[in-house]
């Protein structure tokens, strides 16, 4: 929309929808920017691309178009750090989502903490299981989005506040795919030894939709051995895993989830609106992480965050 | 049929064309290359429509055939190209689509199983229907495609060049189906080039020229002299052919006791400058292996082939045509043509192979090629630029010639020069070879045809189960005696 | 002639060939082989229950690859498989939802994949453009319909009646067999009698092998390539409610998504030839179950995640040069 | 006979045939088509700059598509060219960081890139493994080898450095013409010549159309399968330098993937056939930047998010569709 010539224009540049939580992210972003942009009274152009070479080629053109400001959430954040410097050299300001762009002068960004959820989820680990790891090694597995930076970094934040009694005795990349994740785990359960199989307690995973297919084979499971998994993990506390946290309780397993909502992007579009009406934006804002787990998800349903993911459903 | 006809785009193939065929006669169709004999039986068959004209069925209009239509009207169509779906086993492609099925669905394997043991048994073959296809070699596969034919009640068989890749035997054996059939009320249309076959079992004839009918009658009535006359529209006296004897004593090329393990073995042969050996026999006598052979496109498991005296380095095709040995592959279609490229790169392939200095390729040489191997070999070609598949089959082999021609090369191995050419491109050939040996180059020919040996052989070699068997001069040269050695006559005894 | 005849008889045995078989169904071999390295990782291995997750695994790329085999044997290929997939079950979650009805779901997921399947078919048989574009065009194309649909969120069956309803069919057993494992079998067998032992299977491995001889046979080589695509559109249809009936849920991004590699790779292990004309239906039901056999040894082995595609990558050309070095051994 | 052909002759006009030209490279239409829409949506679409931004977008995508003509036209297909850009250029970035030196770096991409190609080319040529299976586990086991070589980390190149050397290359230009698009350009005359006026490219055009026959012309056609190969993975590595020089890093796990799609509906837009035997080098070049001229025009139409696949899926039909009605026309 909007093709008044003299109105100011925004650009919002972001992926395709490769995963479940992108899908949901580019809803709300374009639906803010619609929104937003025609209640100020500016022109938008909001595009989406399945890798880097697109997604550069995108800021060309905007660049050429003359935007006024670019919110970017960019495909990986170093791919694209050069040409992000052709926005801020013509002299637009730059919003930079989710990713990190590393020694970089955007005018603002809101990098999704991946580090600071796997810390915290290390620490959940590390709390939940204090008797377990003053006894000695505790055995999870960790199922991985793919391998990219993002999941990297969880990664990366999990083991650095994690005990060093924690052993992953395996780890899978799901792609993101729940189905991919039941499959694995199920083929864990029935392809590995007895005592690797019995001695599982703890499951660290990278996403919700990840965390429902693990838990999906756990329920399922009919084989002989006793199963002791008693924690599974993930990050983004939608509604469907929040639904289930009492159906697995009931079978002795507990679920913490790290909220990371897919309508946090609506921020990034208010800050570029925010630049368009000549309002002062710059540096860091932290997307906020929420801990969930079967002591408060209730109260987290009542809660903003929540209530903002699903206003558009 | 009635005043049929037929265009591609630009060619008129068949034009205003009328046809009949009686019951229980046997109607030959002759004609050159590209006269439109195939073209004018595959309107027939429905394979493809006529752009007008009529086609009547026992005096019935039935103007708009499809293939399915003509076989339940009762035409069936023996194609010029083999048309067997090789991964299919023999019996399946016989009842390609003609399938017998119980209970509406499922097929019935047994019974047609037994019908097919039955046709062949008819047609005196002994050909295992439950093989696959692709595991029968070029004769048999020609037989099945009959078989197919003669598998269901039919009232008219088209045979177009049935016998192309038969031996004598063979093609004795169909003759006399052929006979049985007529006597039981069912016509034929029989295409051949092969003017004694014509005058063996054909009643009557219709010749076509350049797309046209020229004329028909009965074969009682004219000789082979006159119906070449009538369908190459001018004199062409076949029987002089000046063959000079250039034969010099100098040895060029020779085999010792070459053997390729399960196809032939301790073939030995010595051939002179400006020589040219025919090697022929019948089917499975290994001749096809032999030619591969000495070319270097299969390997042989022992015995050495030398060139001038030195052992050819057999390493790789190229080698040996760098060694200076070219062949002119059987099969055009499979062997030689590179359909997606036009004349003049299908000239100059074997020269970029063997000749050519650098990795430079200019089109100004390639055009000059061209140019000079169309008048050697006087191919008809709108132009250099244009596909291969655009010319007619007797000026696709000649093309295929003209790219072993320019390189100039010691040894020729031809086999099967001249399959499925007509009479005047076959003369125009044997032209070339013999102009070969005058320049003092030598000449090895595999061919099943007599006639062709006789024409241009100085020796001929019949092989026998893998093994050479006998060995003739020119002067010894007699088709009795070459049937007899060819069929192993003097081993049984 | 006679004798000359006999020279060439001679050469093939007949009766029961053994050697022939184990080249021609060398898949086994690959099969037994797998099964032999994930022993020594796992005493479990080889427990029936094992053995049977395994399969059930491979129901979802097993089925497809059925439909694939016929597509390859044709001489074609369909890349859209994953995205078709995923359009049948996010709208088949959509039926069930609301009318809560197994059966419709079901027919409604075979309807929409065999309609797609159609369109690829249409493209491909009529209007005559390579498949391999028709279907990569189809591919993102239905992926965009099914993100479109859903909003770009996942669809999910009606959690209480899940339980009652589809999970039974995912996750029961008659006797000691899942029912998936039976109904990918039943399938199995129904796909090969249609290979095997009906005109239209002649006609598929005809279309494949010379499609010129089979025109000329007058075989309708136009409605025969069309019947392909939709009977493969219709087997993934099936796989896609048997995908509700075991998920519960379809992520409208990933669900499928990649499948067509896995499947056609589990053709290729089967000993279909890509060039079309040549292939096993049981072969490609084996191949599938190979692939996932893979990945089961990985676990076993506890394999790290990053060295896992490069090890699957090595055993999918091992399979396929095993394959090759047996056909060849026996020219 | 003689009138026979006469006739024939008369009737193919001789010189140069404009519709034989429009119809064989009917991609300039394409493109012309494609342009004229965009114009209607922006008016800047047509102005120099822009079209410099669409031919510098395509670089990657097109000096691979070069390569991947040379695959299709002798037959075959590479699905791993885009790993292959990856790990040649994730182990590009590190001997960049380390030598400084872009001469070196080139060099490097381009052996490994040529390293991979040779290896499917020996699975392809001499084992004679379908290129579809060779390269789809390639695919696999080369990305594998990137994401473990990188740790699942990004590659990044030395920040200062980068932007005093590599940068200038890929985003510099030289006058009005962006050094990237000028090298594009002068790879597509270099392949242009291989293909047209070296035996080599003879070769492949034989081999793709009759294998057998140009086995009996004496072309080693083992050596020209995997010299075939070779060359994509040579011309991949030069897009994996450039890629480095664009974007100044390599995410191990996502960089160049599908790109394989995209090249290849580069290639068929352009007019070459999946068949093999028959394509334009020039085709490929203008493939590419009509795919990302259909990119430009989605964005410039301001098509919702989760259609632009499918408009995009529609495109490529239609250009493909284009061709073959062109093509029936003209019999
Ligand atoms: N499908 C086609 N497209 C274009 N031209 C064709 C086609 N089929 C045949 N022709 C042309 O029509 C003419 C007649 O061909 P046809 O095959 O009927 O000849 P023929 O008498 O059977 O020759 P031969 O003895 O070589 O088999 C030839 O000039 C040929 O090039
Ligand atoms: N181009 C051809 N033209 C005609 N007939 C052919 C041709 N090629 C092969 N044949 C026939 O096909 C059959 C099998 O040929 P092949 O070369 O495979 O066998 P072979 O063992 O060499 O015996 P032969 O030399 O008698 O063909 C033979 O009957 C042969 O005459
Ligand atoms: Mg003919
Ligand atoms: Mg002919």
């Amino acid at each position: 929309g909007g093709q008044d010539d003299d109105a100011k224009f925004m650009a919002v540049i972001m992926p395709s929808a490769t995963h479940g939580f992108l899908g949901e992210s580019i809803k709300h972003a374009e639906n803010a920017t619609k929104k937003l942009a025609e209640e100020n009274g500016y022109s938008y152009q909001f595009l989406t691309s399945d890798d880097i070479v697109k997604q550069s080629n995108q800021i060309d053109t905007v660049v050429a178009r003359g935007a006024d400001v670019v919110v970017l959430w960019p495909f990986n954040g170093d791919e694209l750090k050069s040409a992000a410097q052709t926005i801020l050299d013509a002299d637009i300001p730059l919003i930079v989502y989710d990713r990190l762009i590393s020694n970089f002068n955007q005018t603002a960004e809101l990098p999704g903490d991946n580090d600071t959820i796997g810390e915290e989820m290390g620490n959940y680990f590390n709390d939940y299981f204090k008797s377990e790891l003053a006894a000695g090694p505790v055995n999870i597995l960790e199922f991985k989005g793919d391998n990219s930076s993002v999941p990297m970094q969880r990664s990366n934040g999990f083991w650095s506040t994690a005990d060093s009694n924690f052993v992953v005795v395996n780890e899978f990349v799901t792609n993101w795919s729940k189905d991919t994740a039941q499959i694995q785990m199920e083929t864990f359960l029935s392809s590995n030894t007895k005592a690797q199989v019995e001695s599982i307690q703890g499951i660290f995973t990278h996403d919700a939709e990840v965390a429902a297919g693990v838990l999906a084979a756990l329920e399922g499971y009919d084989g002989a051995y006793d199963l002791n998994v008693k924690l599974v993990s993930g990050v983004s506390a939608s509604r469907e895993i929040l639904g289930l946290y009492d159906h697995y309780q009931a079978q002795g397993i507990d679920q913490v989830m790290f909220s990371f909502s897919p309508a946090m992007v609506v921020d990034a579009i208010q800050l570029g609106i925010d630049v368009l009406n000549g309002k002062e934006v710059s540096g860091r804002y932290l997307v906020e992480t929420e801990m969930v787990d079967n002591s408060n998800y209730k109260e987290f349903m009542k809660g903003p965050v929540y209530s903002l993911r699903y206003s558009i459903y | 049929m009635k005043n049929i006809h037929k265009s591609f785009g630009a060619v008129h193939a068949v034009r205003d064309v009328s046809f009949s065929v009686g019951e229980a006669e046997i109607h030959g169709l002759l004609g050159e290359n590209g006269a439109g004999k195939s073209t004018l039986m595959n309107i027939l068959g429905g394979i493809l429509r006529q752009d007008s004209g009529q086609i009547y069925i026992d005096g019935e209009e039935h103007s708009h055939l499809t293939p399915v239509k003509a076989s339940r009207l009762g035409i069936r169509f023996i194609h010029q190209e083999l048309n067997l779906v090789n991964d299919l086993k023999v019996y399946e492609n016989l009842f390609l689509n003609n399938e017998i099925v119980k209970s509406g669905i499922h097929l019935n394997r047994k019974e047609m199983i037994r019908r097919s043991r039955e046709v062949f048994e008819r047609m005196n073959l002994d050909i295992d229907p439950t093989v696959f296809v692709r595991e029968l070699d070029t004769s048999r596969k020609q037989l099945v495609e009959i078989a197919r034919a003669l598998l269901f009640e039919c009232r008219l068989i088209i045979m177009d060049e049935p016998t192309t890749a038969l031996t004598n035997e063979e093609i004795d054996n169909l003759f006399t189906i052929m006979r049985g059939l007529r006597d039981e009320g069912i016509s034929c249309i029989y295409i051949s080039h092969k003017m004694p076959e014509l005058f063996e079992i054909c009643d009557k004839y219709t010749v076509m020229r350049d797309g046209a009918y020229i004329a028909s009658g009965n074969f009682a009535d004219i000789n082979e002299q006159q119906a070449t006359e009538m369908l190459v529209g001018r004199n062409i006296d076949d029987d002089v052919f000046d063959k000079t004897d250039c034969v010099q004593d100098e040895v060029v090329f020779e085999a010792e006791n070459l053997s390729c393990e399960g196809y032939f073995s301790n073939v030995s042969f010595k051939l002179r400058k400006g020589e040219i050996i025919a090697f022929t026999g019948l089917f499975g006598d290994g001749r096809g292996e032999l030619s591969e052979c000495l070319f270097g496109a299969r390997k042989a498991t022992d015995g050495v082939i030398r060139l001038n005296g030195d052992e050819l380095n057999t390493k790789s095709i190229a080698s040996v045509i760098r060694s200076g040995v070219s062949m002119v592959p059987r099969n055009r279609k499979e062997r030689s043509i590179i359909k997606d490229m036009n004349i003049r790169d299908n000239i100059s392939m074997a020269y970029f192979t063997s000749r050519h200095k650098g990795i430079h390729i200019s089109p100004k040489k390639e055009y000059r090629r061209y140019e000079e191997n169309r008048k050697a070999t006087n191919i008809k070609a709108a132009g250099p630029d244009h596909l291969i598949t655009s010319l007619s089959g007797g000026n696709q082999q000649k093309v295929i010639f003209s790219r072993w021609f320019g390189l100039d090369s010691d040894v020729y191995i031809l086999d099967n020069p001249t399959q499925g050419i007509d009479v005047g491109a076959k003369f125009e050939i044997y032209q070339l070879i013999t102009r070969l040996v005058d320049q003092g180059k030598s000449v090895i020919v595999f061919s099943s045809e007599f006639p062709e040996i006789h024409k241009i052989a100085d020796r001929c070699i019949v092989m026998y189960k893998g093994e050479i068997n006998k060995e003739f001069t020119r002067k010894e040269l007699d088709e009795v005696e070459v049937m007899y050695y060819a069929t192993g006559s003097n081993k049984r005894s | 002639m006679s004798t000359s005849l006999e020279l060439s008889m001679n050469k093939k045995s007949k009766g029961f060939d053994f050697k022939r078989f184990i080249i021609n169904h060398n898949y086994i071999l690959s099969l037994i082989l797998m099964l032999l390295i994930g022993r020594i990782a796992s005493d479990q291995f080889l427990s029936f229950p094992s053995l049977m997750n395994l399969m059930r695994s491979s129901v979802f790329i097993g089925i497809i690859a059925l439909g694939m085999s016929l597509v390859i044997i044709s001489g074609n290929i369909d890349l859209s498989v994953g995205s078709i997939l995923a359009l049948s079950a996010a709208i088949g979650v959509v039926v069930f939802n609301t009318t809560q009805n197994m059966l419709l779901t079901l027919v409604m997921c075979m309807f929409l994949g065999a309609l797609m399947g159609f369109f690829n078919g249409i493209f491909v048989g009529v209007a005559k453009v390579a498949s391999f574009i028709v279907t990569l065009a189809t591919l993102t194309a239905f992926r965009s319909i099914t993100i479109q649909f859903g909003d770009g969120g996942p669809q999910i069956v009606n959690h209480e009646i899940y339980f009652d309803t589809l999970r039974k069919l995912g996750y029961g057993k008659l006797g000691p067999f899942p029912y998936l494992v039976l109904i990918f079998v039943g399938i199995t067998c129904a796909v090969w009698y249609l290979m095997n032992r009906t005109k239209f299977g002649r006609y598929v491995y005809a279309v494949g092998s010379n499609e010129k001889a089979a025109r000329l046979t007058g075989i309708k080589v136009e409605y025969i390539k069309v019947m392909i695509f939709t009977i493969t559109g219709l087997l993934t249809g099936i796989a896609a409610f048997l995908y509700i009936a075991r998920f519960g849920s379809v992520d409208v991004a990933t669900a499928g998504k990649g499948f067509e590699l896995d499947v056609i790779a589990a053709v290729a292990i089967g000993g279909t030839s890509m060039a079309g004309g040549r292939g096993f239906i049981q072969g490609s039901f084996f191949g599938a179950i190979i692939l996932f056999a893979i990945d089961a040894i990985l676990s076993a082995f506890q394999v790290p995640a990053f060295v896992t595609d490069f090890i699957k990558g090595v055993l999918i050309l091992g399979a396929v040069l095993l394959q090759k070095a047996l056909d060849r051994n026996a020219e």
